[in-house]
């Protein structure tokens, strides 16, 4: 039996190849034939995927963030639902519920998770905050702009900021999220309510979003989310506020949690921002590849491989029972406010990428824009729901 | 194979300036026809339009039987030298002069067989492997040269193909040009400034002015015989010496009369019904020093002394103008002398002054 | 085209077909240029009528049929992006087009001057086309990023006044996209003029140095308008590549700093593929090919006309 | 400067070193300077480990010449599951540039030529199509293009993603040789037209020899653009036929994992080695004088 | 003002292939010296050389007062006309001809004079809005002539400035360009194919042969005494006739003989100590056709009559070779006619048949 599939993903820098090869090897020792399709870069592997599935030829498997992007698709009638594999595999109750309304269309479940990326996440140099005299990670955005001021007057860069849209919107979610918390944040970003926006808490965001500016370098424009870290990496800056996945860059500079960095919820926040990343399979019109299909769904959904898979890439397991000793000390954190349901959908997997690319796009011109008013910004984040 | 070529009511203009107008022209198979005409008269512009290099405004061109007015240069058994040359600057001597037989298709050993045989003739031999580039001017010319010679057409057109060439390569080409004409029989069209080439190569000439023919007949016709003062003044040099006067009739015979006084003409000379105003006009060799000839004379003052080797032009001036007189190349007089003029008016050409036609 | 009737008399002339006009048709000419206007046709003016089809109906992730009036064209000039996009391709246009003439053409002229090791020299001047954007934007990042690069350098050397920071400000970034992108393609621009330059009779050269013409005004006068041809060329290359610029911008500041360096290119990008609004990236197409063409076709026409002129050609 | 007229002056004009050459050189030097200042940057650090990139000394030179990036880079650099660096791809590289470039360039070089020589009807209509083709974004024509392809089955194949690269290439290409021709002297090909050569013929016989800078030029460019691609290669090239540029963006290319910058540019620079070779060696092409002799005036 | 120009043991080559050797030249200031000599002698690249514009691989030019050899060649104060013209393509005539003033910094006005003039001259008023490419190849010709005349020079320097213009232009401009040198009073080195041009413009001739002199005298004496039989043939159209035979002194006289018979030469003609193998050299005016004059004589048979205009070419086959003879342009023979020819062998060149040399 012919158990080929060919998989889609764009995952292929260190940690997240080792992480796929969890899932490639487990895939070959259940029978399946693993075929690498890998191609970095969201819009290269958007394009190259939509390509094939207009010339009829598509991919065995694609991973995405689970999210409208695949819904389209979905209601398309271009993809397979893998009810079943998801059921036989998965027990009731161990998938967050907020996770399987994210994968589930018409009652159907048609992705399969591989784990969940954390944002709302603060990460600090604790020599940095030890020369500024700070002892305690800010709980409260009084607290963090006064530990801001400390680091700035001992003459270092208060917040390493990577200057580029995407970050900025992971960072203004963050604190939207800490302002209105996790009700209205759903509300907002799931139900579109747009009367969310209006509130002061809103505007208190806004604000708190605003001040930051004045607690960042001069090269921050433009400036990858690795070379912040590698600034407090190098005790040059205070704090990085972003996802989870940056850990892995003070892991791999021999950098210690707890010891050379420090990891806390955004100040104020006491949820996560989560984002599932999954795998979705397309209609192939071939019936050993539907088995390949139903046999990856399952490898990807088993508990070690969850965990193995999350280990490597720095995410979070989707399913809350599995062993998760292995994770380090900021993800045993997480995977405690995962299980007590703190969770929070990132609007990537509730709203259209057309809506989200508003917000970026908002964002990134009020950051790098300080005589932007509040209102002026509001109004076109208001926007971009309209555009969606 | 001799073809006739046939021009009719050509006309050929770049963009809306016509060149040529209404030109006909019907040159029989095998002659070779010499246009002669002053700098841009259009003598370039006519041979690219016969090779179909440059589309009519209208007019046809047939060549035999053939109305080839729209048909390929290709197809027109043609072989052209340009007066730019235009040599292939990628391709050395012998591949220039190669190329078209190869097109043609011929035989290896024939082509180099051919162009050898070219080659010895222009005495390019030396040169057979540089490029048009590493080249002097008067090889690049015979380069140009060769490239038509080494084809079998029907019609050559050369485009002053000699004007860089010294006398002696001159004279030795111009009469293997006349040996080749004679050889192939091909029609020939042949622009030169060059009298000598004119004259000896013609079995026509014909003269053209502003894109039209003044005169087309043999080349002795031509010099002797201008139809028109145009004519007259273009061919010959130093250019016929006119005078200006009047053709009186009277009891059956006629004088000319002017500045220089009044002269029975012979009867073959010229003839009038009445008074006509009239120029004539004497060639140099036609004006003798001494009056011992009986002609009717004049005094002039030797201004300039010209020793061309053959022959010396003396420039002397009288009271009526400056006149031109040839004399042998030993010549041995100075410049100031005073002499005597001898017109030869009974062989002169007589013109309207109006019109400038001859009588 | 053998005249079927004989031999005519020369007397009578036939007559004369009012054949004036082309009857001459370079068949081969127009066989050899079949395939282009297969490609035209079939690929680019396909493309085209696709492409607008599209921006007329909902179509989002894929291509859908749903009609949609000029919905899509509402949001686009409802877009605050799309605008200024268009005035940063336009900003970007000019100084990166004639950026990139002017260093090609100077490197191109002073690599003509008979210079030692040419093919090195000229390997430096190009190396930055051959090498993919996605790292050498990087590598302008950090450059022109004040907290390390060339500024930094600077004044840590002493140069306290030393400020080159125009990625970090929105009303420098474009002007920073520009300097890449001189730097990426003012090597192709000196290969071009190269080219041409070469092909520059040496009789003209010696002409000029009889007459005492200067090197530059030489240049400037005589050898510049010949290459005419190469100039045009190279101008619209570039004037295609700045209306196309995309990964350049990726590269180096993805847009920022806020939207200072958008242009038309990447939102056409990021909607088709990002944001999987394919109907807005469809009528951004549309809008950039009807300005070209609307600015293209005028100056084409003009030039043949020119040309027409001064050659006295038909 | 030195005097013009030494009275001693004889034979051949010594080589002297006058401002002007200096200036030159000086130009070129500063030039160079600024040509060359990422590629420092990138040779450098590609040389660094990481924490000594972490340190952001980018002018600084690295410790030791540590090769072990540039190896990792070309031959165990991990994309996805499969850990075989850029050189995957190399053979696939050549596969499609190779073939794609000559024939765009062929193609480029007919078209210009018909359109500058024999201007059939339509030529100037055909001309501007291309130009304005030139500016339409090539993202633009990725979904019909697949759609197309895979009409003529040509999807997923070498044939296809050939045939896409020449497709994509025909207004530069065109455009190129188009004005190059235009700048030859026409009485040449009168002279061949003469000489009874046909359309071919004059082109292949004496065009394309006289375009060799231009074809120089034109194959650099198209060598590089579909050397350089990655995007079509990975949509029309199919599985089998994946450029070294797929192999690079997966190494180079990350969002949210670990950026290798030292492997990047390491890869960067093996991945541009046929390019920059080729501009190397093109120099004895860039001949000069191309059409020195061939009319007078 | 006037300035010489001296060439002291040029030697000039392209690559290794050595074009001028050895060569020395001294031109007076204000002299009017033509070159001459076969296509490929290397005028066109002395006269590049002189220019400055191409390097000597040994040598010195000097320019009046100043060693020039290394000076650039606007510094030299020269004209020069090439024979490629090396017009500027992308300039109208009008900007052709006021460039080199423009940039010299002369005042517009006078500039405009200056152009104005020499198109004058040139005939050239109608065009000046021409681009070259619009032009005929005598109007281009006539612009780059137009170039180097506008310009206020101490040296001229014509590579073939008239070759592509018709006879009349051509005297015309022969004329204008004599006057000008005199006005001027400039230095002008001048090379021509044409032997009239030659003959009338030179204050001296030099021939060159492979790179060489071959003979530097005034027009008359190159035409009349050639330094030996390669001026001689080269000079002279058609080409001397050659007859060989030997000098043989008898009795304090010097008799030719030849296959033609031995004839007692006057002292004048030449002289020999011992028998000496030379050749007789006559120009084609030095045959008469009858031997009334008292001349030697012998039988040949006219085989090619070419009209030329002002006289006739006569080519009688003899015995011992083919003559040309000078007639009159209106002789009246035909082809075919048996004729007497006599040869004035008192006025005869004889050449050393060893060396070539002129006795
Ligand atoms: N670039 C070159 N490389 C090699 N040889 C050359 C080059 N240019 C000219 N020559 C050769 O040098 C010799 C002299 O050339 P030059 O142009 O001086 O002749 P010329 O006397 O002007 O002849 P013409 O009357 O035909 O113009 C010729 O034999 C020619 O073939
Ligand atoms: N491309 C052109 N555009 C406009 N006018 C032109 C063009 N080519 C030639 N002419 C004009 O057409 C006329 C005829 O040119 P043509 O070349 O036929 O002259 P020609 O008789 O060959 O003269 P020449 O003896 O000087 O070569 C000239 O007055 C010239 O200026
Ligand atoms: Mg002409
Ligand atoms: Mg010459």
């Amino acid at each position: 039996q012919d158990l080929t599939a060919e998989v889609a993903h764009s995952w292929t820098s260190g940690g997240e190849a080792a992480a796929v090869k969890v899932i490639s090897d487990a895939f070959t020792a259940r029978g399946g034939k693993w075929v690498d399709w890998s191609v970095a870069g969201f819009e290269s592997a958007n394009a190259a995927y939509i390509s094939r599935l207009l010339a009829g030829d598509p991919p065995t498997a694609k991973t995405a963030v689970a999210g409208p992007e695949v819904t389209e698709l979905i209601a398309q009638g271009l993809m397979n639902d893998i009810d079943t594999a998801f059921h036989t595999a998965v027990p009731d109750g161990v998938v967050p519920q907020v996770v399987l309304d994210a994968i589930t269309v018409d009652g159907k479940v048609y992705m399969a998770p591989t784990g969940m990326h954390a944002g709302s996440w603060m990460f600090y140099s604790m020599p940095v905050f030890e020369k500024a005299g700070i002892t305690e990670a800010p709980t409260s955005w009084d607290e963090f702009f006064a530990a801001m001021d400390k680091i700035k007057a001992a003459g270092l860069v208060p917040i390493a900021w990577g200057g580029q849209s995407w970050q900025e919107g992971i960072v203004f979610h963050a604190v939207v999220l800490s302002t209105i918390g996790a009700e209205a944040f759903t509300r907002l970003y799931k139900d579109s309510d747009l009367s969310v926006i209006d509130t002061p808490e809103f505007a208190e965001a806004v604000n708190v979003f605003g001040r930051m500016r004045d607690y960042v370098d001069a090269g921050a424009a433009g400036r990858n989310w690795n070379d912040a870290t590698a600034m407090v990496i190098r005790d040059e800056a205070g704090v990085q506020l972003l996802s989870d996945f940056i850990k892995g860059e003070f892991t791999t500079a021999g950098e210690k949690p707890g010891v050379d960095y420090g990891c806390a919820l955004t100040p104020g926040t006491d949820s996560l921002i989560f984002l599932a990343d999954a795998f979705t399979f397309p209609k192939t019109g071939n019936a050993d590849e539907d088995k390949a299909q139903a046999l990856l769904a399952e490898t990807v959904l088993d508990p070690k491989v969850q965990a193995d898979f999350s280990a490597l890439k720095g995410s979070l397991p989707i399913r809350t029972d599995v062993d998760t000793s292995g994770l380090d000390a900021c993800a045993q954190k997480a995977v405690e406010l995962v299980k007590q349901d703190k969770i929070v959908p990132d609007a990537a997997m509730t709203l259209s990428p057309a809506i989200n690319g508003g917000f970026k796009d908002a964002v990134g011109a009020f950051f790098a824009d300080p005589s932007m008013t509040s209102e002026a910004f509001i109004e076109q984040y208001k926007a971009a729901f309209a555009n969606g | 194979m001799p073809v006739p070529v046939s021009l009719r009511s050509v006309a050929i203009g770049y963009g809306s300036t016509a060149v040529v107008k209404d030109f006909d022209l019907e040159i029989a198979a095998g002659e070779f026809l010499v246009l002669l005409g002053p700098s841009g008269c259009g003598k370039s512009t006519l041979l690219n339009a016969i090779a179909g290099l440059s589309d009519l405004s209208d007019g046809e061109i047939w060549i035999g039987e053939r109305n080839v007015t729209w048909a390929d240069p290709k197809d027109r058994g043609i072989g052209m030298v340009f007066q730019s040359y235009a040599l292939y600057p990628n391709m050395n001597v012998e591949k220039n002069l190669s190329f078209g037989l190869q097109v043609a298709g011929m035989a290896k050993d024939q082509i180099a067989r051919r162009v050898k045989r070219t080659a010895a003739i222009l005495q390019l031999e030396p040169y057979l492997q540089r490029r048009p580039a590493a080249l002097s001017g008067g090889q690049r010319q015979r380069v140009a040269i060769g490239r038509a010679l080494v084809r079998d057409v029907d019609i050559f057109l050369f485009d002053e193909p000699l004007s860089n060439l010294d006398a002696k390569l001159r004279t030795e080409l111009r009469v293997e040009i006349k040996k080749l004409h004679q050889e192939l029989g091909s029609t020939m069209i042949y622009v030169t400034h060059d009298q000598v080439e004119a004259m000896t190569l013609a079995d026509r000439i014909a003269i053209m002015r502003d894109g039209m023919i003044q005169q087309l007949a043999s080349p002795r016709e031509i010099y002797h015989r201008p139809a028109n003062l145009f004519v007259a003044g273009f061919i010959g040099s130093p250019a016929m010496n006119l005078i200006s006067g009047a053709l009186v009739p009277k009891a059956g015979k006629t004088f000319f009369r002017s500045e220089l006084g009044t002269v029975e003409l012979p009867q073959a000379a010229a003839q009038a019904a009445e008074e006509h105003a009239v120029i004539a006009g004497l060639r140099p060799e036609q004006i003798v020093l001494d009056t011992a000839s009986g002609l009717p004379g004049f005094a002039a003052k030797v201004s300039v002394i010209e020793a061309m080797g053959p022959d010396t032009i003396l420039w002397c001036e009288a009271e009526s103008g400056v006149f031109s007189v040839r004399m042998p190349g030993d010549f041995a007089g100075a410049v100031g002398d005073s002499v005597t003029l001898g017109l030869d008016l009974a062989t002169a050409s007589y013109f309207d002054s109006a019109t400038g036609k001859r009588l | 085209m053998v005249d079927q009737s004989g031999a005519r008399s020369i007397a009578s002339p036939p007559a004369r077909p009012k054949a004036i006009g082309r009857l001459r048709l370079p068949v081969a000419a127009m066989a050899a240029l079949t395939p282009a206007w297969l490609i035209i046709l079939l690929v680019y003016l396909g493309t085209t009528v696709w492409t607008v089809q599209i921006s007329l109906t909902k179509s989002r992730m894929l291509p859908s049929n749903e009609f949609a009036g000029l919905s899509q064209y509402q949001r686009l000039f409802g877009t605050a992006r799309w605008s200024n996009s268009i005035e940063n391709v336009l900003t970007f246009g000019v100084v990166y087009v004639l950026g990139a003439m002017v260093v090609g053409l100077l490197l191109a002229i002073a690599i003509d001057r008979r210079v030692r090791f040419e093919s090195a020299w000229r390997t430096m001047f190009l190396y930055p086309y051959a090498l993919s954007f996605i790292v050498t934007g990087l590598m302008w990042q950090w450059l022109m990023n004040p907290e390390i690069g060339i500024q930094a350098t600077a004044r840590a050397a002493g140069l306290g006044w030393f400020t080159f920071d125009w990625t970090t400000r929105s009303d420098m970034a474009i002007y920073a996209v520009a300097l890449a992108g001189i730097w990426q393609s003012a090597g192709l621009v000196m290969v071009l003029m190269l080219a041409g330059l070469r092909g520059i009779d040496a009789d003209l050269w010696r002409a000029t140095r009889i007459e005492g013409i200067p090197m530059w005004r030489t240049y400037l006068t005589i050898v510049l308008p010949q290459l005419g041809p190469s100039v045009a060329t190279a101008f619209m290359l570039l004037t295609m590549g700045a209306v196309r610029t995309f990964d350049l911008v990726v590269a180096l500041t993805n847009g920022g700093p806020g939207q200072s360096t958008e242009v038309p290119a990447k939102f056409i990008m990021d909607s088709l593929f990002a944001r999987q609004d394919l109907g807005l990236a469809t009528a951004g197409a549309t809008v950039m090919l009807f300005t070209v063409m609307a600015v293209t076709i005028p100056i084409l026409y003009a030039r043949d006309i020119w040309a027409r002129r001064q050659n006295g050609r038909l | 400067m030195r005097d013009p007229f030494p009275a001693t002056a004889r034979g051949q004009r010594p080589q002297r070193l006058t401002t002007a050459r200096i200036g030159l050189y000086a130009f070129l030097l500063i030039a160079a300077l600024f040509f060359l200042l990422p590629a420092y940057v990138m040779i450098v650090t590609s040389f660094k480990s990481m924490g000594e990139i972490r340190s952001a000394q980018i002018f600084a030179l690295p410790h030791m010449l540590d090769w072990s990036f540039w190896l990792k880079a070309w031959s165990s650099a991990c994309a996805g599951v499969n850990c075989n660096g850029v050189s995957v791809g190399f053979w696939n590289s050549v596969k499609i540039t190779v073939p794609a470039t000559i024939l765009s360039v062929l193609l480029g070089a007919v078209t210009g030529y018909a359109l500058s020589f024999w201007k059939p009807p339509g030529s100037k209509l055909l001309f501007a199509a291309i130009t304005i083709g030139g500016f339409i974004p090539l993202q633009i024509f990725l979904f019909p293009m697949v759609r197309a392809t895979a009409a003529l089955g040509l999807y997923n194949s070498l044939g296809g993603i050939v045939l896409v690269h020449v497709v994509f290439g025909l207004p530069l290409t065109t455009l190129l040789f188009r004005n190059y021709y235009a700048a030859i002297p026409v009485e040449l090909f009168k002279a061949a037209r003469v000489d009874g050569a046909g359309f071919w013929r004059i082109f292949f016989a004496l065009m394309l020899p006289l375009s060799l800078p231009m074809l120089v030029v034109a194959g650099l460019m198209q060598m590089t653009g579909i050397w350089n691609d990655f995007l079509l290669g990975l949509v029309f090239a199919g599985r089998d036929n994946l450029p070294m540029t797929v192999q690079l963006n997966n190494i180079v290319t990350t969002t949210t994992g670990q950026r290798e910058y030292n492997v990047h540019m390491a890869a960067t620079v093996l991945t541009a080695l046929v390019p920059l070779v080729a501009y190397f060696v093109s120099g004895r092409w860039f001949v000069r004088g191309i059409t020195a002799g061939s009319v007078k005036g």
